[in-house]
């Protein structure tokens, strides 16, 4: 099944990409999936593990054991820095 | 400038009318008293550095969505009559309207409050980001409170 | 509606309109983050009786020094880069504005405190009395916090 | 010596009249016109009293025992409801 990750703001930057999509198993979590992304953009990784980057799952932050499901829509989302 | 008030939360590169936000707001109930209205705006400098302009980048659907929790919040939490939220993103220009939110209820003690903590919560929950350009070049800014 | 923004604290008959006084703060500097403005709006119904019109009276001069002064303090006190203060007179219809305060700063928290400081400071020190008009008949009405 | 003495919003309804002008003595304070005011209104001097009316010296509140000087302007102020 497919999921698609967003990269935005730095993270667009660093990843040099707007997106990926990813062909995973059934059952795999967020904190799984992050690990295909680490291969995807090595940076990324370690800032995940280090939570200076959070994680969206369909525009809500969950846990990382949240289990993914086939056209889900991930982001990963620096810190914000909105209003002024 | 856009007078399309359709939507009471709203993420938009044109700019806004604090005056017509408010007199749609006001169509709310014949019943508010007070009216707190907060209007960020963009500074020229920012730790000593000097910004020559500002971009604001969003990620779609999920912005509108938090704008709308934080306005459902308010109104429910603190009783408000109405919320309304708007943001820019794209360019901004030094001095330009960035954000808007109004606070309208019975009383005034109520829209100080809601409107004071629905910024603080925009800041936290909502995915949009600050890129300043300054001589030194382009920096996404990280988060203050 | 007027459009003479010569004083940055007015009392005056004539409707403001609230984009044209934060468009004249704004001039005050280039280094504006955040602007709080707190606008009072006509009710219709105040403790269960139904409004039909407002009717605003001041001492002149006096009240025009008592808002001066306000802005003083809330300038000094609270750190903001500037302060402008309307209040209308004479009739008031529901919806209408009748009090507007602008407080604006380098940060969003100086301008919150001050602008909710103000306006309580304008009902405590400034000789202005309302009069509503119910079914009842003229009623001048009691200071309420 | 002559002093001005102002009426405002209900008060003025009581009086019937916007002002009174009053000769004064030297050393008259702000507690002593009050009785002159008194004279004029009968109904003031108790809400004068009773702290139920301010009075201002020349648009600042000021204590009672405040002598007026010729030409000050002072005013009967009911309690404030201007705002909201």
């Amino acid at each position: 099944m497919m999921v698609t990750v967003k990269y935005f703001a730095s993270l667009k930057q660093m990843a040099g990409k707007e997106e990926d999509q990813f062909n995973v198993n059934e059952d795999t979590t967020l904190e799984q999936l992050s690990e295909l992304i680490e291969k995807s953009v090595p940076q990324l990784g370690n800032m995940v593990r280090e939570k200076k980057v959070i994680i969206s799952l369909n525009y809500d932050v969950v846990p990382l054991d949240t289990v993914v499901k086939d056209g889900d829509e991930i982001a990963l989302l620096p810190p914000f820095s909105g209003g002024i | 400038m856009s007078t399309a008030l359709e939507s009471k939360v709203r993420i938009q590169r044109e700019d806004f009318s604090v005056t017509d936000e408010i007199e749609a707001i006001k169509k709310s109930s014949r019943n508010i008293g007070g009216i707190t209205s907060f209007l960020g705006t963009g500074r020229e400098s920012n730790k000593g550095e000097t910004i020559s302009e500002l971009n604001f980048e969003h990620y779609p659907q999920m912005a509108e969505k938090k704008l709308a929790e934080i306005r459902e919040k308010a109104i429910k939490d603190f009783g408000l009559i109405d919320m309304s939220i708007i943001h820019r993103i794209g360019n901004i220009e030094i001095g330009e309207n960035i954000v808007l939110i109004i606070a309208c209820g019975e009383h005034r003690q109520e829209t100080f409050k809601a409107c004071e903590w629905a910024i603080a919560e925009l800041k936290r929950t909502t995915p949009i980001w600050k890129r300043e350009t300054t001589s030194k070049g382009e920096v996404w800014v990280q988060a203050t409170p």
